[in-house]
């Protein structure tokens, strides 16, 4: 049975329909990732099953159990967590505080041990523990935003546009870090701008068009795929 | 001895401010609203000591409790009813939601109770001590102890618990907060709970103080408070003691020296000469927002 | 190097535009940029990458006086900057966009250019609000000059949109054409191509040496973009922990051990 | 409240008076003591067969004691074609109203309002009360009879009716050698009088004047009592609800021996105020106050003068002529009031008793009648 | 090339597209027009008694109460400040405009009655007064501003409040430090002449109005609304935040100062106590209820906030009950005020029935990103509709 499975899924913005009915599923353990163009969709999507926005239609199914309906934090304590576009960090709070933040659902000595964890991964954050996160540069509090997702230990993570705005050697880091995450367990749901590198690391792709599915496949077929390539790739 | 006497009164008015003025900046902290309507659940909070001794005739120690216990729930509904259906809308329609709340509990109060003022009766029989030929009021003393207790335990909950740090990362940003797993209606409500029961023990104190209830008694208490807490700092709890107090050293020394017509304008002018030499008040946070 | 005021006039137009020396600033215990050197010609286009948290934004920040530099100079034109606010900097020709998007999102795409014509307009209030036949004049003008800029992106059509209301990608084009109005001599690009395809950073490639074409300036940018920054920059300086470690032409920073280490890890070796 | 509908005044069998104060709004307290006594002596006259035959309808409105609103409600009165007002109750309102009135002659009492200002726009405009500057005066002859050789004053500085008793019984007490040994203000809304006690206290006088009204005069004896000042406390007739009614603003104790000047108290014995009181509370089941006892007075005051124009006979009613009528009708005529007789000697402040009261064993009495002059 | 390059190229201005529009001459002739019409109507009605004395003075009050609205709408909506004390430059315009008048009658020999008859040295002297109240509150405004513009948000508003209550404070008492007779202390200023009319207030509020408009709509607007929308991308632009900002605080104070001067001679007496924060809060309520920003909805706002308690007469008890639940609903199902940020033009409805109803965008299709959205739709590179994207994450800024 899939982990996550959405189906029939339909959001709106007032009178403007983000996404217009969506089906897709993500098994456990897999690596999915959502590509598509700027307001694709594919954010909206996140938000929706994360709780933080309602849909019109439409169900989430997690792990059997209907997401619908339910208060994110609910969410956030079954297992899901959602690293957000634009890292929404809490800015007037420590780097240390973030991470406490992100480990509210779990017990201190859980987070204790996660913490080193999330260190051995962002070593740069480890050095700015104390540094109020505002201050932070961007590529910075990219990696704060990371690692307060995964304070909570979730059995899906989903990020939104991770490697926005990083520098190439950090965007090759974090697809290292979603792939060594992956390897130890996590189920991961990506939406990336970086369809090139998003399409290597994942086992499966849904290719997203103002609110639709037009496409779906393995990474490496969608990779080797026309469309994709001349909108996604670059050519 | 004058002086002497002058100083207590200065502390107990300042710290009646200080604490009308932490649940203004725990508040203002959490949702970032000027609640006009704390000055008003004060209000309300001693029409129920009112209630419970004068009219029920029932224990003080009991219209202290429910005093306390009627702020905050008052607090907590006035969030739920008024507030939370704006929780994403422009910041400027919650402020003038807090002002229509507190137009409704004024007027309200005066519909049920009349525009006289009621008189809470006294909650113990406390004699004046006098030391040194100072006469000392159990009720001063009573005043400030309880306001140094309360702000000890408030920063206590604010900086080390959970629920204070969840509180700090609602008022930064609700929907992240929501991803963390955090339970933001409830947080908000939690804080309302705390700031307004806050306004519950102001209430008792300013009813052993001053001992009458009137509808509009919330508006200058609840507009000092607000200089207070401006004065110190939003947002900061020490801030806001800070503020309590020197608002209330500066009306009672003020009318000590004569001046008491001006105490109001010294007031402001000491705010507006302290915003002007550091803009955030004295402890508030450099407001820096990165390029 | 002498005393700014001291160059003749004449000399104006051989010195570099911008020229910065031991531009650094310490944020409390943390030297944020140390030591910053740069000379641009009147019309170059460079770039600035780095990893991230190098301090390139900050150099951008320095250099519009957004932060008071801890030391070092900033010359524009011969003249030195130091003590100026942001506004008057920006008049002296400094004109930038910003990492995260800062539109005047309420406000018409058309107003958005208009107020960066501010700097070259000039009926007086009384003018503008008792509707002088001057005000008039001056609308007119400035409106066939901002539709004239919107042209550069084929924007015109939508100069009565709200600037919010726009596509991610037009919004960062919007920032740029409103930098543009200011009149600049020295435009900065603060990831001007983030969150865009790769279709839509060909055309933005294209148009910014277009722009440093037709209006002759000079023109700093920051991306992280490669194919981006290598494509259009005449030179890059590369910068870490807030000190350049290398400067050079494209092909050279890409074969630089040292950049490939500290910031193009894989994808600069392929 | 709400008015009747009709425009265009009354018909042949009523007469239409309006009737306007405060009945919301912090001052609310006042306007409707006034309001509940001037209706009360309406009823009574409209059970008793009412004028001349005809009902007396009253035209009540409130101006939430705001000037402004005031100007509304007075605009609106006339709209409505009342021939008489009851009001305004406070004095800036009252003034914007007489302002007003003068072009209209408008027959005006007002129950309360005590700024000398009121009265001097028009002859229409007379009130029921004693003025500000008359009980300071009363007030500082009555210190100088009792002895006193000092005495402290402290008032509400940002109240005109404060300020105007305190300065005239400063003034006075120049001229009566008694010496004041420290005056204090404090602005409205002030609730700790402790600062400016401690200073009278200091100069150690014989007695506090405190011309404020009830429910900060209840402070200030309690908070004076606890910074442990024994002395006098004298006041004016804002204290006239300081007990009695349904709060004790200050304990029987702390009020024992002090002093103030008003023209109605319950404990009164006398006859025609024992009966007001009585029907008072039959029909509200409350001790009337002193503003009551006012509102109640107002009413007869321009009712009786209807009364004398009505039974005369000779202008119609509403007309110019009418309300001119009226208008001579309580300048030359007495209404033997709740609150003393009170007629009126070429201007429209009243000539009547005041009494002076005092606190005895936690009950009031009349301590002596002054008569008006 | 892509796409959305060559949809946005079909686009062309509105008046390319065939779309007929007024020439600006046209527009204010047209307005004047109305303008005119409206008052020698208005006039008519009032002498011929269809309107009442009642109605006539509350019509005046919403005159006042529009120009106090539009005026703190240049710094709460334009600006983008929140100002807390306007009432206090109301106050300081009504004393200053009505003393002066009442100092200036004496000299000048007007008397009370030439206001009613409207002899030329009392519609003067009206005109000398209601410019001096205005800039001796536009002078506070400058006062006031210099220090509040080095401040943020919520301090800015606590700082205006201040100012306010010192304003108050020294009106109840400059007498007694002068020593004779100014402002009449607590007692207030009494016997002000009634200066005011339907008239003048009419003409008062007209120019008021088409003054804001003209800055509003001008360069300097401009840089005021920029300052609003971003404060940093401002300066960055060269817009001189803390001359743009004085300036609307400034404009603000002045039109209060003016409309306090009306106040003054429709109601006949000034008295400081109700100058308070209270006061401010009215008005600036009526601002948030209008819709920040909207001229109209502030005029539209200040008329049924002035015209509520007043028909409210008839439920006189629960008025003010009444009058705060119902601030609550309007604010809870539209947050954004009543018109959000809309304002009406006149001209534009002209035009609309000139071209036969249809609007500009009907003429010219794909101007806007939805309609560019659609047309471009199939091609996967293109960019899509976008809507105000960023209000979720606006509201999360902290300033
Ligand atoms: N106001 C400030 N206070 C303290 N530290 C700051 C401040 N501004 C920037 N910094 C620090 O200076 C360093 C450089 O930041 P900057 O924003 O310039 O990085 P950047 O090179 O632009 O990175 P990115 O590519 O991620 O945007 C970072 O470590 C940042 O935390
Ligand atoms: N808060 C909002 N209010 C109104 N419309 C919105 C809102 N957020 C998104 N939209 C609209 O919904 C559509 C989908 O947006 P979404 O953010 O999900 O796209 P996306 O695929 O994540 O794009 P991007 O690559 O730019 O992040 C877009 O048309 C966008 O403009
Ligand atoms: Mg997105
Ligand atoms: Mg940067």
């Amino acid at each position: 049975m899939a982990m996550l499975s959405v189906s029939d899924l339909a959001v709106s913005y007032g009178a403007i329909k983000a996404v217009k009915g969506i089906s897709f599923d993500i098994d456990e353990g897999e690596i999915v990732t959502l590509i598509g163009a700027n307001g694709a969709g594919k954010s909206t999507t996140l938000n929706t099953i994360a709780g933080l926005i309602k849909p019109d239609t439409g169900s989430i199914k997690f792990s059997g159990e209907e997401l619908v309906g339910i208060k994110p934090h609910k969410i956030v304590e079954r297992g899901l967590a959602l690293c957000p576009e634009g890292r929404r960090v809490f800015t007037h709070m420590t780097v240390s505080e973030n991470l406490d933040m992100g480990g509210y659902t779990r017990t201190d000595a859980e987070n204790k041990e996660t913490l080193e964890l999330v260190y051995e991964h962002f070593p740069r954050l480890k050095e700015r523990m104390n540094q109020v996160a505002g201050t932070l540069s961007g590529g910075e509090q990219q990696m704060l935003a990371m690692g307060r997702a995964l304070m909570s230990r979730p059995k899906l993570l989903m990020l939104d546009e991770p490697s926005m705005g990083l520098a190439p050697i950090l965007v090759d880091e974090i697809f290292d870090i979603i792939q060594a995450l992956n390897k130890n367990g996590t189920t991961i749901l990506l939406v990336e701008q970086n369809a090139n590198m998003a399409l290597k690391v994942a086992a499966r792709g849904y290719v997203l068009e103002t609110g639709k599915i037009v496409k779906t496949g393995t990474g490496a077929e969608l990779l080797v795929d026309d469309d994709v390539r001349k909108a996604y790739l670059g050519g | 001895m004058t002086i002497l006497t002058q100083v207590l009164n200065g502390l107990q008015l300042g710290s009646i401010y200080a604490l009308v003025a932490l649940g203004y900046t725990m508040v203002y902290g959490i949702i970032l609203l000027l609640n006009f309507a704390h000055g008003d659940i004060i209000m309300v909070g001693a029409y129920i000591s009112w209630i419970v001794m004068s009219q029920l005739g029932l224990n003080p120690v009991l219209a202290i409790v429910l005093s306390i216990v009627g702020c905050a729930g008052l607090g907590v509904l006035i969030d739920k009813v008024a507030y939370q259906p704006l929780r994403e809308a422009p910041r400027m329609s919650l402020l003038i939601t807090a002002i229509g709340v507190s137009y409704f509990l004024e007027n309200g109060a005066q519909l049920v109770f009349g525009a006289d003022a009621k008189v809470v009766p006294e909650y113990f029989d406390l004699p004046s001590m006098s030391v040194g030929g100072v006469s000392l009021s159990a009720n001063a003393i009573i005043t400030i102890v309880v306001t140094a207790i309360s702000t000890i335990v408030l920063t206590i909950l604010v900086q080390k618990t959970k629920l204070g740090k969840a509180m700090r990362a609602v008022s930064e940003d609700m929907g992240a907060a929501r991803l963390m797993g955090i339970n933001v209606n409830n947080t908000i409500s939690f804080t309302f709970a705390v700031g307004s029961a806050l306004a519950g023990i102001g209430a008792v104190l300013y009813s052993m103080a001053y001992s009458q209830a009137t509808p509009t008694m919330g508006i200058m208490l609840g507009t000092k408070a607000f200089v207070a807490a401006v004065l110190g700092g939003i947002g900061s709890i020490p801030g806001a003691v800070i503020g309590g107090l020197l608002v209330g050293f500066a009306e009672v020394f003020v009318s000590a020296i004569g001046l008491s017509v001006w105490q109001d304008a010294v007031v402001f002018l000491l705010l507006i000469i302290v915003l002007v030499v550091r803009p955030t008040g004295i402890l508030g946070r450099p407001m820096t927002e990165k390029v | 190097m002498e005393t700014p005021n001291l160059v003749p006039e004449r000399e104006l137009g051989k010195m570099p535009v911008l020229q910065a020396e031991h531009l650094g600033i310490d944020f409390g215990g943390l030297t944020a940029v140390d030591d910053f050197n740069i000379a641009m010609g009147r019309t170059e286009i460079s770039g600035l990458i780095g990893p991230n948290g190098a301090g390139k934004t900050t150099i951008f920040n320095l250099l519009t006086n957004v932060y008071k530099p801890t030391r070092g100079t900033i010359l524009l034109d011969g003249y030195d900057t130091a003590g100026k606010s942001v506004v008057e900097v920006n008049k002296m020709g400094i004109a930038r966009t910003f990492q995260n998007i800062r539109l005047f999102n309420k406000m018409t795409v058309e107003e958005n250019v208009l107020v960066g014509f501010g700097n070259s307009m000039s009926t007086h209030l009384l003018t503008d609000v008792f509707r002088l036949s001057k005000h008039w004049k001056q609308e007119a003008e400035f409106h066939d000059k901002a539709m004239d800029l919107l042209g550069i992106f084929s924007m015109q059509g939508l100069a009565h949109e709200r600037a919010g209301n726009l596509p991610y990608g037009a919004q960062r084009r919007l920032e740029i054409l409103r930098a543009l109005a200011t009149n600049p001599k020295v435009l900065l690009l603060d990831e001007p191509a983030a969150g865009m395809n790769p279709a839509e950073t060909e055309e933005l490639m294209e148009n910014i040496e277009k722009i440093r074409d037709d209006f002759q300036i000079a023109i700093l940018l920051i991306e992280h973009d490669m194919n981006f920054v290598m494509g259009i920059c005449e030179v890059i300086g590369v910068l870490d922990y807030g000190r350049i470690i290398a400067k050079g032409t494209p092909e050279e920073i890409q074969n630089d051990p040292k950049v490939i280490e500290a910031y193009l890890g894989k994808q600069g070796v392929k | 409240g709400g008015n009747s509908g009709s425009s265009n005044g009354s018909s042949s069998d009523t007469i239409k008076i309006g009737l306007m104060g405060p009945y919301t709004g912090d001052v609310a307290q006042y306007g409707l003591a006034c309001r509940y006594g001037a209706e009360l002596y309406v009823k009574q006259v409209n059970s008793n067969g009412g004028i001349n035959g005809k009902q007396i309808e009253l035209d009540t409105q409130d101006e939430k004691g705001d000037a402004t609103e005031a100007v509304n409600v007075y605009n609106k009165l006339v709209e409505d074609g009342v021939v008489g007002i009851i009001g305004d109750v406070t004095s800036t309102p009252t003034i914007a109203v007489a302002q007003a009135s003068v072009k209209d002659n408008m027959p005006c009492v007002t129950p309360s309002a005590t700024a000398a200002d009121v009265i001097s726009y028009g002859k229409n405009y007379f009130r029921a009360c004693i003025t500000d500057p008359y009980q300071g005066k009363l007030m500082a002859d009555f210190a100088a009879d009792q002895g006193y050789k000092t005495v402290g004053v402290i008032y509400n500085q940002g109240g005109d009716y404060e300020q105007g008793v305190a300065d005239a019984f400063i003034e006075e007490a120049g001229k009566k050698s008694v010496t004041v040994s420290d005056s204090e203000g404090y602005p409205s809304g002030a609730t700790d009088f402790n600062s400016q006690l401690t200073n009278i206290i200091a100069t150690n006088p014989d007695a506090i004047f405190s011309p404020n009204y009830y429910q900060d005069d209840g402070k200030i004896v309690t908070q004076a009592r606890k910074l442990g000042y024994t002395g006098v406390f004298m006041g004016a007739d804002g204290w006239s609800n300081i007990v009695g009614g349904d709060e004790e603003y200050a304990s029987a104790e702390d009020l024992e021996g002090c002093y103030y000047d008003c023209s109605f108290v319950s404990e009164n014995e006398d006859e025609k105020v024992q009966d007001f009181i009585k029907a008072y509370k039959d029909e509200y089941n409350d001790t009337p106050s002193n503003f009551c006892a006012l509102g109640y007075d107002a009413a007869m005051i321009l009712l009786n003068a209807i009364e004398t124009v009505e039974k005369d006979g000779k202008s119609t009613y509403g007309s110019d002529d009418y309300k001119q009528a009226i208008v001579d009708a309580i300048a030359s005529g007495t209404a033997n009031g709740v609150t003393g007789d009170i007629s009126y000697s070429g201007t429209g402040d009243p000539v009547k008793s005041t009494l002076i009261i005092t606190f005895k064993d936690g009950a009031q009495e009349v301590f002596k009648t002054v008569e008006g002059k | 090339m892509t796409a959305s390059k060559a949809t946005t190229e079909q686009a062309g201005t509105p008046a390319a597209s065939g779309y007929r529009s007024l020439s600006m001459p046209m527009r204010y002739l047209i307005n004047a027009i109305l303008v005119v019409v409206f008052l020698v109507v208005g006039e008519l009605m009032i002498d011929g008694g269809v309107v009442s004395r009642y109605q006539t003075g509350v019509i005046e009050q919403i005159g006042i109460y529009i120009i106090l609205a539009v005026s703190l709408n240049i710094a709460t909506g334009y600006l983008g400040q929140l100002p807390l004390g306007h009432a206090g430059f109301m106050s300081v315009g009504g004393y200053s405009c009505a003393i002066f008048i009442m100092r200036m009658m004496d000299v000048v020999g007007v008397t009370a009655r030439d206001f009613a008859t409207g002899s030329p040295a009392a519609v003067g002297l009206f005109v000398l007064g209601i410019i001096f109240g205005g800039i001796c509150a536009a002078i506070c405004g400058l006062i006031i501003g210099v220090p509040a513009l080095r401040l943020k948000g919520d301090y800015l508003a606590i700082i205006t409040l201040g100012f306010a209550e010192i304003i108050r404070v020294v009106m109840q008492n400059i007498d007694s430090v002068l020593g004779f007779t100014l402002t009449g202390g607590a007692k207030g200023l009494t016997g002000i002449p009634s200066y005011t009319n339907f008239l003048n207030t009419f003409i008062v509020v007209v120019i008021s109005l088409f003054l804001i408009h003209t800055m509003m709509k001008s360069r300097h607007g401009r840089a005021i609304l920029s300052i609003r929308d971003n404060e940093i991308a401002a300066e960055s632009c060269g817009v001189n935040t803390t001359y743009y900002k004085t300036l609307a605080f400034v404009a603000s104070a002045f039109f209060a100062g003016v409309a306090g001067g009306l106040y003054a001679g429709c109601i006949g007496v000034m008295a400081p106590a109700k100058f308070g924060f209270m006061k401010s809060i009215e008005i600036l309520v009526m601002v948030v209820l209008g819709g920040m920003g909207s001229m109209l909805g502030s005029v539209i706002s200040a008329t049924v906030l002035t015209i509520l308690p007043e028909a409210l007469r008839a439920v006189s008890d629960y008025r003010m009950v009444v009058y705060a639940v119902v601030l609550i609903l309007v604010m809870i199902f539209r947050p954004e005020g009543l018109l959000g940020d809309y304002d009406f033009s006149m001209s534009r409805v002209i035009e609309r029935i000139m071209n036969h109803g249809k609007r500009p965008e009907d003429l010219a299709p794909a101007t806007t990103p939805a309609a560019e959205a659609v047309a471009a739709a199939p091609e996967p590179s293109t960019v899509t509709a976008a809507t105000e994207k960023d209000t979720g994450k606006e509201a999360h800024t902290h300033e």
